[in-house]
Formats: structure tokens, C-alpha cells, sequence
């Protein structure tokens, strides 16, 4: 005696249950292959809050530019949190006021006097209340501590401050003098004509003296890198590593601009995931996009894809403290046994010129002329076999974690250079490790090779050749390639020495001849920068020194 | 009924005792110093404290005691790469892997069971094998290909849900219990619904990914206990006294059946935190499944003993219960002699 | 009309000539078996039917669709991954390192568990269902946990993952052999060889073991299915196989980075592993229904 | 008045290939207020009969019968309904293994109070219809000898022993007052004390209730103390049927002979270590069933004839199936 029958009605409504559920799976393997066909408008956030969420690729170190150069600590506090005495203008790249509204260089280009601007406002936050406005002692304050070693918050978190060791401005700025309340005097030991620019890049920030006393009463002085007060557009609110970083709107700020209530940094480190959320809208803007996602991108209505040419340069640097890297013969055959047309395809998916030496062409410093190695696999195995090395030898490629414009993926283009290499008989191990493992890995030279970049701050040649290779750069950990060369470094200095733009180009090209004769590093490209949003905001410009702005974003919904 | 509860309780002690053991003993195993791996920083001269202490004598039961006892008092250690205390970061993320786990857990057995009811009751009949071929199918499902899958079409093709995070970072919810619906319910912020809605977006996807396989295994032991049941003697019996049919399914076999699944669930437990591990990497969701794989690519040796131990303990002692909660209502097993 | 049997001796099919009787009745398992024998000759012979070395990049053709798509070539049948490197050979070795990996973690875990599972069984009291019951609480441990220790221990790479997955599905091995072993010391054929003078290990190998081999085989093809998916899993989070091995699981992560591009990169390795769990899966089912059908007999 | 008439019924199973007839031509009935027992060797077919009459018969089975009526009503084309209504009101069972038979999971108490039927429940309100269905209940139990109820009705049924269940299956049979008690066996593997209780019980109940039993069993002892008519049944043919008195005076097949002779009880002039009187031979499996009379291999007094299946032949209320019977010269007389 069966059941089946008498239940035959609920059996009915069941069976279309599971046709539901089949049709389901179906719709699963269907949709699976069809192409990204035509899609409605991504669903993203609803309109009842404001706020520009921006995916970026890694955690900041500090909250402080002057102690951390990398491009990400710049991004969550350069441009968002502090303002600088001068700015550069996005278009045409010239030197505008900031916090000073005037300076005054005299003649023998010594001494500069800096008009500072009248009442603008700190941020407010729940850890510090600021009772007066912005002065002179807070520019004192901000320069004195990389300055002067003896200042109290010199040796705070590290005591390094990399980008000013590189250029060794210590030795070149004599004094930093207090005229009045909204006026102050800096004074050189010798001519730079590239100070201006440097006091435009973004690790020249004004901190807030009065916040150092409040947190130096709290002896809690560590704090003022990690919870940073500025005057910028937007005040920091939180921070979760490896997930997001929240900021909100700094309403007195003293340049009147129409921004989102709050702004978002979501942390994704992969590409891939940061250009998914761009498409599903959980993100308005992504940092780095990878280049064979840029077709796509353009082809997709709902996102605005902004390009420029880059001032940045990709190379891959030997280590020339070491064994097989010190003999230029081993270097030379390196670089000829890679074939650089191919990196450019695979990696680059053309997005970048093919690079000769270390200066890109948008800079004015940039000469045609220079002489460029290409593929000769054969000359290289003769040159390894003058320099000793006929049966090859091993050595290890420490291949940037994070992606960067200079180079996309650097971990894809080091296998490419193994298969390459493994046809001259060297083998390659590659190496990778955490971004802030691997910096340190580096500045301890513990690589042979390493294929990284440079991406430059400020428009002036310099901002090139001095951090990348000159004797200087080596303990600050800007020239991976090790490399003390007594010429170059002579004709770096004589290039700033004089302010004649004819002059500086013809130092800068005995550079170039250098450097191609020497060869410590292989310049590999000149990636062009991009910057893409989707049309829920408006206003985001592209920067030609890298980093992004949000001083001026505002949602369009 | 005192007996397998006390039994029962010792048996939970014994082998949370085990796994405090062996996490004390992985200290050992893992590269590096023991005394870095238990506690996250490293033994220095001027360190102070017990465990230091022990260390430096090399008395291992002192070792191991002021462990314990620094594990009882809630100083977990500290992690390698972010040097922050890992109490604090395992509240933050364990509240959201079991939130995950609960919701595919329920969503499983409330799909899985009846189906599966309806499935061994129909036994031999066209819904029946429609019921085992797709609960074939789907077991056989890689939880990650899956998710990827869901996020290829749901996502990007048709752009209908979100696909990473537990909430679009715009809503600033306070964390207050860490289990994120609760969180927005009881949170004051003035766009409580809209955060609601957005929050339960972001939790369709998971949840499909990680209970998609576990219904289907739910669907096929009921099945299979329901079929055994119905072929047992007291059925056929209670047949011929010519009681209802509701009457003997709803009472007689629909008992049986769970009684005899119930420790069978237990297994499932651990199979569902897996996918759940996974499908966390994949959505990106900040459960304490994502943080221990990032843990390992940063080789964060007292992050992984931690979590090893925090997950492991949860998950027996969930097993644990069920099974002594199937022995104390089930009163057949007990004339079984056990294993 | 049966064959006319001309001895008229009563012909008594062996135990694996009915499961074989048995499992050909249902076709589902028949097609799950061909199936099945595909991949294994594909694990088998894959390297050598492949047109292509798995890690040969052919930079000319970058991220090229499957054949069957408007702008796909024949020359690369599945297409290629990012690097140009053909996906179809790929697949073939990614098979053979899944399916050999798996099969390595179940025989390594099949021997380990049912000689403890044996053990267990035979003996009884206190200490034994103590020892029972730690087995069993390990065998709740979620399998990921015990990979990521292991992988912690001894680093990545395939041979640490086949070995976290053998540690992990030995307790399933044990909790089966266990009850079987129990179950049969009760049946009266033991009891008579135990009349008889003869050891429990003698018991063992002689009675149990030619019985317990029906058990095993099921729940090992059950496991080998598993072991695929831990590996695929392992794969994927890169905790095992690492890059330089074709491995399916790696694959489909490596596909990930173009994966609005290029989606075949990830669907058809994921199609794969499918694949062969399913044909597995169909294939132990059939077996262990068969198993019931013979002993309902 | 013919409670139960079955003619001819004939059990199919397909086993490889080929149907084989478990039961062949096998027929019983029973009247009012009549114990009738079922006789037969274990293997013989008595529980399909059972499970035939009760409808629990898996559906691959194939039921051909002549006639198959409760009380005029043809069993075999009746609905499941109205089948199930007759054994909720009429008809009721009881099993060999009193543990297998009742639900591990749940108390006796449970089980004996949802198969009370509704139509005996007094009172409006649940708890009311609670309290009586108790009471019928308690009374059912004491009827059946059950003195201990509260303990019993508490316990499940693998914490109590084999008679206690036993007699709780026949409160669980005698609960909707049927007419016809179908008894499987019910005292295989008991002691002689229980047994005895227990045919006592239903002999008294066959008395007071007119309750007319089907006493399956191979236990001859049993039967003798309690049936009126018998049935002899062997490899699903029945071979004999009459009263018991004569039947087991003179029996006409060569099976019941052999059957009563290896009672020793039934043969008083038996001397002491005399050896045994059994037939030769074994029961054949389904899959060698010899054609015609079934027991023609091992039948002392088989002949050629005997390979076409003989007729039943009736002598006075005495049915028998045998070309040669005994005690009869080739007229049929006795």
C-alpha cells in the first residue's frame, strides 16, 4: 500500500518547485558565457548618504608624508589631510600659491620671503580642538623637525625622513627665520633652482604646532603621525588596516569647494577585485587599473577613463654592491639578453613608451639621442663568457608586491624575464613578500635584482637623477641600484647649480651617456597614467605627478 | 539522563584540553622562537613576566601553565605584522564569520530538510530522482568556482547585488555586538533602513555560495534516513493498525528520521566552516576565515595558533553538544552499546 | 530463456561479480563511470596528448578566446591565459596534479585510518573510548584548519597540501573502519574463529579485511572526491600548489585577474574540477547503493 | 456467518527473470467466534498470507485469488481508503516481535493512545478527550493482564521485557474491538509460563468478545490447547484443513502425519530414547520448487501421479490435497 497517490496535489506544487530550481542552475551555466553584454545602471550605494568611496591598493604606513615616501601614505594624506606652502597647477604645471599667497626670491636666489595666508582653520576632531588659526609657527614647526636634529619630534616614529635625505636639503637650507605672525624667511647656503618645486611637492606638509604641544602634554607624541591634524579639504575620522580608512569633510576649509560629505579609502589590494567594484559601482574611483582592463573600461559607457602622459620610469635594477653585478660587462649582457618590446606588449599592453634612459619625454630634460640596447641574446651569452661566466649562475629578482603605474605587474613580467634569462643558462628565484617587508628587504640590499620604479614629485628633472642614483640616495633607500658613480653625481649637482635651462640639459644629457655606458639599471617604460571614475562623481582631475585629489570631487547623483 | 551529560561535559574538557595542547605544542613546531610564537613579541632581557620567566628556566609545565593561564585572562598575544592585540581583532572578525555561518546553516536546513522530507517520501517517483540528480549536482560544486560564478552573473553581468564586504563602507554603524543586522537594529544613526537593506544585499551572495552544498547534503541524509525508516517494522506495523497517514509521518517516522541524523549533522559543522573560510576570501568578508589566510601569506604565527585553537574549540564544542543533545532526547540509542 | 547451464550446477555469482551485476542496473552510474575513466586516462596520458608544454608562453597570442568563439584559433582549443599560455594543456596537467594529488591524500590517509580504525575497533574499555572520542572530535576539525597549520609548519607547495588533506580525512577512514570492525566482531562467524584459537590480528586480516574491502573502496572514491575539492581550494588561496605548478585550482586564481576579460580562464578549469568530482561522486553512489542492493539481497 | 473467505490465492514474485508462485493456490477461511490455526514449517508462506490479508504487501508483488471477501466485500478491488478502514475497525494484528513492532522513539503511552479510534473518545475539550482516551487506556491494559500500568505506559519498549510487549501489542490489536484477531506467532521464544498466559488470554478473549482468531504458528502444543480448525500449509499450498480433533486423529496428507508424529507429546506410546520421526529431506528454496505437489520428492508414499498438482477433495468439513491419501481406501472412505 503506497503512499504516492494520496498526496497527488502537493506532489504538483512541488514538482514546479524544482523546475524553478533547475531553471535556475541553467540560468547559471547561460549567463556564465555570454560577454558583458549591455548592463543598467550599477546599483552602487543609494542616494540617502553622500560620500565618494575610493579602492585603493594598500595600507598607508604613516599619516605623514615627510617620513614615508610611498605613494600610498601620500594619497591618504598628502592631498587629503594637509595643504603646502605652494601648490603645482594640474594643467599647465607651474608653481601656485598655497598656504604663502606670496613669495620673494632675491638676487643672488638665497634667501626666499613667504607671505603666509590669514585665517585658515585646522581640523576639529574628537582627539584635538584647535583655539587658534594657522601661522607662522606652524611652517616653523613643520620645517624644524626635519631640519634640526635636536627638535623634540625629530626622532618620532623613526626619525627618517627620506625624501629630504635624498635631496640632502638639511645641508643646503641654512635658516628658517620668523618675521611676524604671517611672515617667514628661509635662507640657503648655496643656490637650488629646484628648491621652489620642492617646496611643492607633497612631503613638504605643514603640521599643526599647537596639536605637537597638546600631544607632547599627553606625552603621547607618536600619535601625531597616526592621527594627523591639517588644514586640508577633508579630517581624519578612522582607520582599520587592510580594510578602510574614513575621512570627513573639513567644513571650514579655507578654499570654498563643493565636496561629498565624507570620503572613503576601501583597501582591495588586488586589481582585479578593485575593478569589479568599480564596475558593480561599490567603488567611484580605483587606484592603479590594470592595463588590460583599460579597453575595457573605455568600451563601458557608465566610466570615464582619463589619460596622461606619465613623468615616471619602470626599470629593473641590479644590485651593484654585489658579486656578478659589480662588472658593467655582466649588466650590459643582462640587459641584452631581455627583449623589451615584448615586456611592453605582455605587460603594458602598449599603455607605455618604450623608455631609453631614466627621464620621460614629458619632461623638458628629455633628449631623442640617447642609445638604446635591444634584444641580442647571442652578445649577451659572449659577454657573460668575457666576464666569466660562461656556464651561468643563479641570482635572486625581488619583484614588487603592489601594483604601481611604472610597472603593472611586476611579479608577471619577472617570469617572463626568467624564461628569458634561462636561455643565456641564468636562473632566476623570484621573490615577493608584503609591501613593508619587502621596502625593507630592499634598503638592507638583500636583492641581487629588483624590478621596480620611480614615479617623480615635482616637475624638475632632478626630482629623477638625484633620488635614483646618486651616492646620496643609498642610505635613504631611493637607489636600489647601489650604485656611487663620483661623475655622475658631480654633473647631478652642477645641473642645479644653475638656473640656464640650455645648461641643465646638456648636464642632465652627460648623465644620460653615463648611466647607458654603465648601465646600474635597465629603464624599461614610461607607463601613462591613468585615472578612472564612474559618472556618480565629478570634478576628479588627473595629476601628472601621480597621487589623486579630491579637493575639488563632488557626486553628481 | 545526569550520566551523559556529565559524560559528556568531562569528554568536552578532555579535548579542549587536547587542543590547548596542541597549540601550545605548534608554537613549537612553527619556524622561529616558541617564546614569539605564543605570545607575538620577543624575549628579551628586560621582558617581564611569568611566561618569560618560565622560558628562560625552560620548565615546560611552568610554560605551558602560565600560557593557559595568560589565555584564560584574555592576553591572546599580539600579532606579528599589525603588533595590536589579537583579542581585540578576533572579536572583530569571529562575530562575522558565525553570523555568516548561522545564516547558511539555517538557510540550509530549511530548505535542505523538507526537500529532502519530500524527497524520501516520494521514494522511486519522478520528484525523487529530479531531487537526487540536483542534489548531485550541487554537491559536487567547488564552494570557490561557485562564488566566483555567482559574482561573474550576479554581479558583474547583471550587476544586481554587491559583491564584497559585509556593508558599503558609506554607513558609519557602531560595532556593538560585531554581528552586523544586530548591529544596524540597534544602532541610532538616522539611515538605519536604508543600512539595513544594503547589509542584507551583501549577505545574499555568501550565504547562497556556502549553504548551496550543504543543502544538498542535508537534503540527502534526510532523504536517506527518511527511506530507511520507512522500511523499518514499526512503520509497516502502525500501516496495518490502519492509523492516518499524517499521523504516522509526522509522528513516527519524521522523529526516527531526525533522531537518526541529528549527530550526522555534526560532521556537516565542520564542512560548512570550511566553505565558509573560503567563500570569505572570496567576497572579501572580514571574518576571522579571511585574517587567518592573510595570516599565513604574512607567516603571522601567533595569529594562526590563535585562531586554530579559537575555531577549533567552536566547532567541537558544537559537535560535542549535538551529539549529546541526539543521546539525551533519543532513547533507543541508549540500549546501543557505545563505540 | 537463461542460458542453458549444462552442469546444471547452480551458478553463484562472486560478491564483486553481483555489485558489478548490481551497478550496471543503473545508468546514471554507468555514464559516471566512462566519465571517470576519461579523467584517469587523462591523469594518466594527459602529458603526452597535450600539443603544448603547459608553461610555454606564446606572447603572440595574449588572452585568446576558446575555438568555438568568433575570434578564438584552433590552434589553441581552449584558448590562453594571460601570459599565452595554452589552456587546453594546461587543463590536461592540472588534471593529472589534482587527480594524482588527490588520490595520493586518500591512499595516504586510507592506510593510516583504517589500521588506527582496525586498532580501535579490537580493542574495548575505557582507554579505547577515550581514544574513540578524540578521534572523532578530529574529525570535526574543519579540513582548511589543518591545511593552514600544516602549510604553516612546513610552507606551501603541492606535497604540504597533499599531506594536510591525507591528516584530514583520516579520521573519516577511522570513524568507518571503526564501526565496521565493531559490527563484525559481533556476528557469530568471528565468534567461531575466536572458538578456534585464532588471534584477533589472524581474525583480522583473515574475516574482516576481505569483507571491509567493499567499505573501503566506497568510502575512498567518496574521499577522493573531497580531497579534489580540498586541493582545488588549497590551490586557489595559493596555501598549496604554487604558481609554477599547472594545478586546477591554481589556475582559476591566477584566471582571476583578467577574469571580466577573459571569463573562460576561470569557468573552464572550474568546468573541470566539476567534472570530475561529479563523475566521482555519480560513481560511489552507485557503488554504495549497489553494496546496500547486494546485502538487502 | 464466513468472516473471511479466501480461495485460490496465488503469490507472484519475478526473482531473475522467471515469476516464481510463493503461494500456489492457497485457501482459508473463517467463520464467527472460530480459532483457526495456520500451520506450516518457517519459509512455508504463513506471514505472506498474513501480510496479504492485512494489504502490507510490497508492491512487487502479484495477487491473483478466486475469491479474497471480508464479510461479502472483495479485498483485492476495494480502495486503499476503505482497506484501511476495515483494518482500523476490523480487522487487527499482531506481530512476532512485539520490539520491532513498536516505535523505538516513542512512549507505550503514546502509541496506545493514537490508535484509540475517535468514535470511543468522550468529552468536548482536549484535555477531557485526553483524560478518557487514559482511561480506555488503563482499562485495556488491566483486561489484557497488564497490572503495573503506569510503569509500562512511561517506559519505551526496549525497557521493558518480551511478554510485557506482547500483551501490550494485543491491548494495541484489541483497542478498536475488532471481530478478527490475526496472531503471527505471537509466542515464539517465550517460556512456557508467558506462553501459556498468553493463549490463555486469547482463549478467554475468543469466549467473552466471540473474538474469532487466526493463530499462525508452527508450535504445535499451542495449537492444541486452543484451535478449533487448523490448516496445513506446506511451500505456499495448503495441504489440509478441517477440525482439529480429526485432523490430528486421522490425518489424510502425508505432510500432516509426519507433521503430528514429530510432536512427541502428541504421541503418547512414544518409549524413551526412541529416535525421532522426521521426514527425509529439506523444504526446497523458491527458485527449486518441485511442479505438482510440492512435497513429491519427499513424500514416503510419493508416485508418478503425484507430478500433476492433485485437487483439494472435501469430507465433511475435512479438505485435503493428495492423490494417495492415508487412512482412506481409493473410494474416499474412511
Amino acid at each position: 500500500m503506497s503512499f504516492g497517490q494520496c498526496s497527488n496535489n502537493a506532489s504538483y506544487r512541488y514538482r514546479s518547485l524544482v523546475i524553478g530550481m533547475l531553471s535556475l542552475v541553467s540560468l547559471l551555466g547561460v549567463a556564465a558565457c555570454s560577454q558583458n553584454n549591455e548592463k543598467n545602471s550599477p546599483t552602487g550605494h543609494s542616494s540617502s548618504i553622500s560620500g565618494v568611496i575610493y579602492c585603493s591598493e594598500s595600507n598607508p604606513g604613516f599619516f605623514n608624508p615627510q617620513i614615508d615616501t610611498s605613494s600610498t601614505t601620500s594619497d591618504a594624506s598628502a592631498h587629503q589631510i594637509y595643504n603646502r606652502l605652494l601648490d603645482f597647477d594640474a594643467q599647465t604645471g607651474r608653481i601656485i600659491p598655497g598656504l604663502a599667497t606670496s613669495w620673494l626670491v632675491s638676487k643672488d636666489g638665497l634667501t626666499y620671503t613667504f607671505q603666509l595666508r590669514r585665517n585658515v582653520a585646522f581640523h576639529t576632531t574628537e582627539y584635538f580642538q584647535p583655539t587658534r588659526n594657522f601661522n607662522a609657527d606652524d611652517v616653523i614647526f613643520s620645517f624644524q623637525r626635519w631640519l634640526d636634529e635636536s627638535h623634540p619630534y625629530h626622532h618620532i616614529n623613526g626619525g627618517l625622513y627620506p625624501y629630504f635625505d635624498s635631496l640632502n636639503l638639511a645641508q643646503t637650507i641654512k635658516s628658517v627665520k620668523r618675521i611676524n605672525g604671517y611672515r617667514i624667511e628661509i635662507s640657503l647656503f648655496q643656490r637650488d633652482s629646484s628648491f621652489l618645486a620642492n617646496l611643492a611637492t607633497d612631503f613638504a606638509a605643514i603640521l599643526s604646532a599647537q596639536y605637537a604641544q597638546h600631544l607632547s602634554i599627553l606625552n603621547k607624541p607618536s600619535d601625531i603621525d597616526f592621527l594627523p591634524i591639517g588644514t586640508g579639504p577633508y579630517q581624519f575620522k578612522e582607520f582599520r588596516k587592510d580594510q578602510f580608512i574614513r575621512f570627513t569633510q573639513h567644513p571650514q576649509y579655507w578654499q570654498q569647494t563643493e565636496r561629498p560629505q565624507q570620503l572613503i579609502f576601501d583597501i582591495t589590494p588586488s586589481s582585479s577585485l578593485r575593478f569589479a567594484k568599480l564596475v558593480t559601482g561599490e567603488c567611484d574611483t580605483i587606484a592603479y587599473p590594470s592595463q588590460t582592463e583599460i579597453e575595457v573600461m573605455q568600451a563601458n559607457p557608465k566610466i570615464i577613463v582619463q589619460e596622461a602622459p606619465g613623468l615616471n620610469i619602470g626599470f629593473w635594477a641590479f644590485n651593484t654592491s654585489k658579486a656578478p653585478f659589480k662588472d658593467p660587462k655582466v649588466r650590459r649582457a643582462l640587459a641584452l639578453a631581455i627583449d623589451k618590446s615584448t615586456i611592453l606588449d605582455a605587460i603594458y599592453f602598449n599603455s607605455a613608451t618604450r623608455a631609453r634612459s631614466i627621464i620621460p619625454p614629458a619632461s623638458w630634460a628629455f633628449s631623442a639621442d640617447i642609445p638604446d640596447l635591444n634584444y641580442n641574446p647571442v652578445k649577451a651569452r659572449q659577454l657573460l663568457k668575457e666576464a666569466g661566466y660562461s656556464n651561468g649562475f643563479n641570482m635572486n629578482l625581488f619583484a614588487m608586491p603592489v601594483v604601481r603605474d611604472y610597472n603593472p605587474d611586476a611579479r608577471r613580467m619577472a617570469e617572463l624575464i626568467r624564461t628569458y634569462l634561462a636561455e643565456i643558462s641564468v636562473t632566476v628565484d623570484i621573490q615577493t613578500s608584503d609591501w613593508d617587508k619587502f621596502r625593507s628587504d630592499l634598503s638592507t640590499g638583500k636583492h641581487d635584482s629588483v624590478l621596480i620604479g620611480w614615479s617623480a614629485d615635482n616637475g624638475d628633472p632632478d626630482n629623477f637623477y638625484r633620488p635614483l642614483l646618486t651616492c646620496a640616495a643609498i642610505p635613504s633607500g631611493t637607489n636600489r641600484a647601489m650604485w656611487c658613480h663620483p661623475e655622475f653625481d658631480a654633473t647631478v649637482n652642477a645641473a642645479i647649480a644653475t638656473d640656464d635651462i640650455d645648461e641643465r640639459k646638456a648636464f642632465y644629457q652627460t648623465a644620460n651617456e653615463i648611466i647607458a655606458r654603465e648601465i646600474p639599471l635597465m629603464p624599461i617604460a614610461h607607463a601613462y597614467r591613468y585615472s578612472v571614475h564612474n559618472d556618480n562623481i565629478q570634478g576628479l582631475t588627473i595629476n601628472p605627478y601621480g597621487g589623486i585629489r579630491f579637493a575639488n570631487v563632488r557626486e553628481s547623483r | 539522563m545526569l550520566t551523559t551529560l556529565l559524560r559528556y561535559f568531562n569528554l568536552i574538557v578532555i579535548t579542549l584540553f587536547i587542543l590547548l595542547l596542541i597549540s601550545f605544542s605548534l608554537a613549537f613546531f612553527f619556524p622561529g622562537e616558541p617564546y614569539t610564537n605564543l605570545t607575538g613579541n620577543i624575549l628579551l632581557e628586560e621582558t617581564v613576566g611569568p611566561l618569560a620567566q618560565a622560558f628562560r628556566e625552560g620548565n615546560i609545565f611552568q610554560q605551558f601553565w602560565y600560557y593557559a593561564k595568560n589565555l584564560s585572562m584574555g592576553d591572546w598575544g599580539v600579532s606579528f605584522s599589525t603588533a595590536l592585540p589579537l583579542y581585540d581583532k578576533i572579536f572583530q572578525t569571529l562575530p562575522a564569520t558565525l553570523e555568516l555561518t548561522f545564516y547558511a546553516a539555517t538557510l540550509s536546513l530549511f530548505i535542505g530538510i523538507p526537500c529532502g522530507m519530500l524527497a524520501g517520501f516520494l521514494h522511486h517517483k519522478k520528484t525523487d530522482y529530479t531531487f537526487m540528480s540536483m542534489s548531485m549536482v550541487m554537491v559536487s560544486f567547488p564552494v570557490f568556482w561557485l562564488a566566483l560564478l555567482l559574482i561573474l552573473i550576479f554581479s558583474l553581468q547583471l550587476n544586481l547585488l554587491p559583491m564584497s564586504g559585509r556593508l558599503s563602507l558609506l554607513y558609519d554603524i557602531p560595532e556593538t555586538s560585531g554581528f552586523v543586522l544586530i548591529d544596524i537594529i540597534n544602532s541610532t544613526v538616522p539611515y538605519r533602513y536604508a543600512a539595513f537593506y544594503d547589509a542584507i544585499q551583501h549577505l545574499i551572495l555568501p550565504t547562497i555560495a556556502v549553504s548551496f552544498i550543504t543543502t544538498a547534503v542535508f537534503l540527502r541524509t534526510t532523504r536517506r534516513a527518511i527511506v530507511d525508516v520507512m522500511a523499518t517494522e514499526y512503520i509497516k506495523t502502525a500501516q496495518t493498525r490502519g492509523l492516518p497517514f499524517y499521523v504516522i509521518f509526522s509522528r513516527h517516522v519524521l522523529r526516527n528520521a531526525m533522531l537518526s541524523i541529528l549527530p550526522l549533522f555534526a560532521i556537516q559543522i565542520s564542512t560548512l566552516v570550511t566553505n565558509v573560510m573560503i567563500v570569505e576570501t572570496v567576497f572579501s568578508w572580514p571574518g576571522i576565515g579571511h585574517w587567518l589566510i592573510q595570516a599565513i601569506y604574512e607567516r603571522d604565527y601567533p595569529a594562526i595558533r590563535i585562531g586554530m585553537l579559537l575555531v577549533s574549540s567552536i566547532v567541537v564544542f558544537f559537535a560535542m553538544s549535538l551529539e549529546c543533545i541526539s543521546r539525551l532526547i533519543d532513547p533507543s540509542r541508549g540500549n546501543k552499546q557505545y563505540a | 530463456m537463461p542460458d542453458v547451464n549444462l552442469y546444471d550446477d547452480e551458478f553463484h555469482p562472486t560478491p564483486w561479480q553481483s555489485t558489478w551485476r548490481e551497478f550496471k542496473q543503473s545508468h546514471i552510474a554507468l555514464v559516471g563511470l566512462t566519465t571517470l575513466m576519461v579523467f584517469v586516462v587523462l591523469a594518466i596520458l594527459g602529458p603526452l596528448i597535450t600539443p603544448y608544454a603547459p608553461d610555454l608562453q606564446n606572447t603572440s597570442a595574449l588572452i585568446l578566446p576558446p575555438a568555438w568563439h568568433d575570434n578564438g584559433s584552433v590552434l589553441h582549443l581552449l584558448g590562453t591565459d594571460v601570459l599565452g599560455r595554452d589552456m587546453l594543456s594546461r587543463i590536461f596537467y592540472g588534471i593529472q596534479v589534482t587527480f594524482g594529488g588527490a588520490v595520493g591524500a586518500v591512499l595516504f590517509a586510507l592506510i593510516i585510518g583504517t589500521t588506527f580504525g582496525a586498532i580501535a575497533g579490537m580493542t574495548s574499555g575505557v582507554r579505547s573510548s577515550i581514544l574513540n572520542h578524540v578521534l572523532d572530535t578530529f574529525m570535526v576539525i574543519p579540513s582548511l584548519l589543518i591545511a593552514i597549520i600544516i602549510v604553516a609548519i612546513l610552507g606551501v607547495g603541492l606535497s604540504n597540501a597533499v599531506l594536510a588533506i591525507g591528516l584530514a580525512l583520516i579520521p573519516r577512514f577511522v570513524h568507518g573502519t571503526r564501526n565496521f570492525v565493531k559490527e563484525e566482531f559481533g556476528k557469530d562467524y568471528i565468534k567461531t574463529a575466536r572458538l578456534d584459537g585464532a588471534s584477533s590480528i589472524q581474525i583480522y586480516f583473515k574475516n574482516i579485511l576481505p569483507n571491509m574491502i567493499d567499505v573501503i573502496i566506497v568510502q575512498g572514491t567518496l574521499a577522493i572526491s573531497v580531497a579534489i575539492l580540498d586541493i582545488a581550494a588549497l590551490g586557489f588561496l595559493n596555501l598549496g600548489a604554487q604558481t609554477l605548478l599547472p594545478e586546477l585550482g591554481v589556475m582559476i586564481s591566477e584566471g582571476l585577474a583578467t577574469a571580466y576579460i577573459a571569463p573562460w580562464n576561470i569557468l573552464l578549469p572550474g568546468l573541470s574540477i566539476f567534472l570530475m568530482v561529479l563523475s566521482i561522486n555519480v560513481v560511489g553512489d552507485g557503488l554504495r547503493s549497489a553494496l546496500r542492493n547486494r546485502m538487502s539481497q | 456467518m464466513i468472516l473471511l473467505d479466501i480461495k485460490n490465492l496465488t503469490l507472484e514474485i519475478e526473482s531473475n527473470g522467471v515469476l516464481v508462485k510463493a503461494l500456489d493456490k492457497a485457501s482459508l477461511t473463517l467463520e464467527e467466534g472460530e480459532i483457526r490455526s495456520l500451520v506450516g514449517e518457517s519459509g512455508s508462506g504463513k506471514s505472506l498470507i498474513v501480510k496479504a490479508i492485512s494489504g502490507a504487501l510490497p508492491p512487487r508483488w502479484i495477487v491473483t485469488a478466486d475469491r479474497m471477501t471480508w464479510r461479502g466485500q472483495n479485498l483485492l478491488t476495494m480502495n486503499r481508503a476503505e482497506r484501511r478502514k476495515i483494518m482500523r475497525r476490523d480487522i487487527a494484528v499482531v506481530f512476532q516481535d512485539p520490539m520491532a513492532a513498536l516505535d523505538p522513539s516513542s512512549t507505550l503511552k503514546e502509541q496506545l493512545t493514537e490508535s484509540i479510534p475517535e468514535e470511543f473518545v468522550e468529552g468536548r475539550w482536549f484535555w477531557q478527550k485526553r483524560r478518557s482516551r487514559l482511561d480506555i487506556a488503563r482499562s485495556l491494559l488491566h483486561k489484557v493482564g497488564i497490572k503495573d500500568t503506569q510503569y509500562c505506559m512511561d517506559h519505551y519498549a526496549h525497557e521493558l521485557p518480551l511478554d510485557i510487549c506482547q500483551k501490550f501489542m494485543i491491548a494495541m490489536a484489541l483497542v478498536s474491538q475488532p471481530t478478527v484477531l490475526i496472531a503471527d506467532d505471537p509466542t515464539r521464544g517465550m517460556e512456557t509460563n508467558t506462553k501459556r498466559q498468553i493463549l490463555s488470554l486469547f482463549k478467554n478473549l475468543n469466549k467473552t468478545r466471540n473474538l474469532s482468531i487466526l493463530f499462525v504458528s508452527h508450535d504445535l502444543v499451542a495449537i492444541s490447547s486452543m484451535a478449533d480448525k487448523i490448516t496445513v500449509l506446506y511451500c505456499g499450498q495448503t495441504v489440509e484443513d478441517g477440525p482439529f480433533q480429526s485432523v490430528r486423529k486421522k490425518p489424510f496428507h502425508p505432510y500432516t502425519k509426519a507433521l503430528m508424529d514429530s510432536a512427541p507429546s502428541f504421541s503418547p506410546d512414544l518409549q524413551p530414547k526412541s529416535a525421532l520421526i522426521a521426514l527425509g529431506g529439506t523444504i526446497p528454496t523458491l527458485q527449486h520448487l518441485p511442479i505438482g505437489c510440492r512435497l513429491g520428492p519427499r513424500c514416503p508414499r510419493a508416485q508418478k501421479k503425484c507430478v500433476e498438482t492433485p485437487v483439494s477433495r472435501k469430507i465433511n468439513q475435512h479438505t485435503y490435497r493428495c492423490h494417495f491419501p492415508m487412512h482412506l481406501d481409493d473410494k474416499g472412505i474412511i
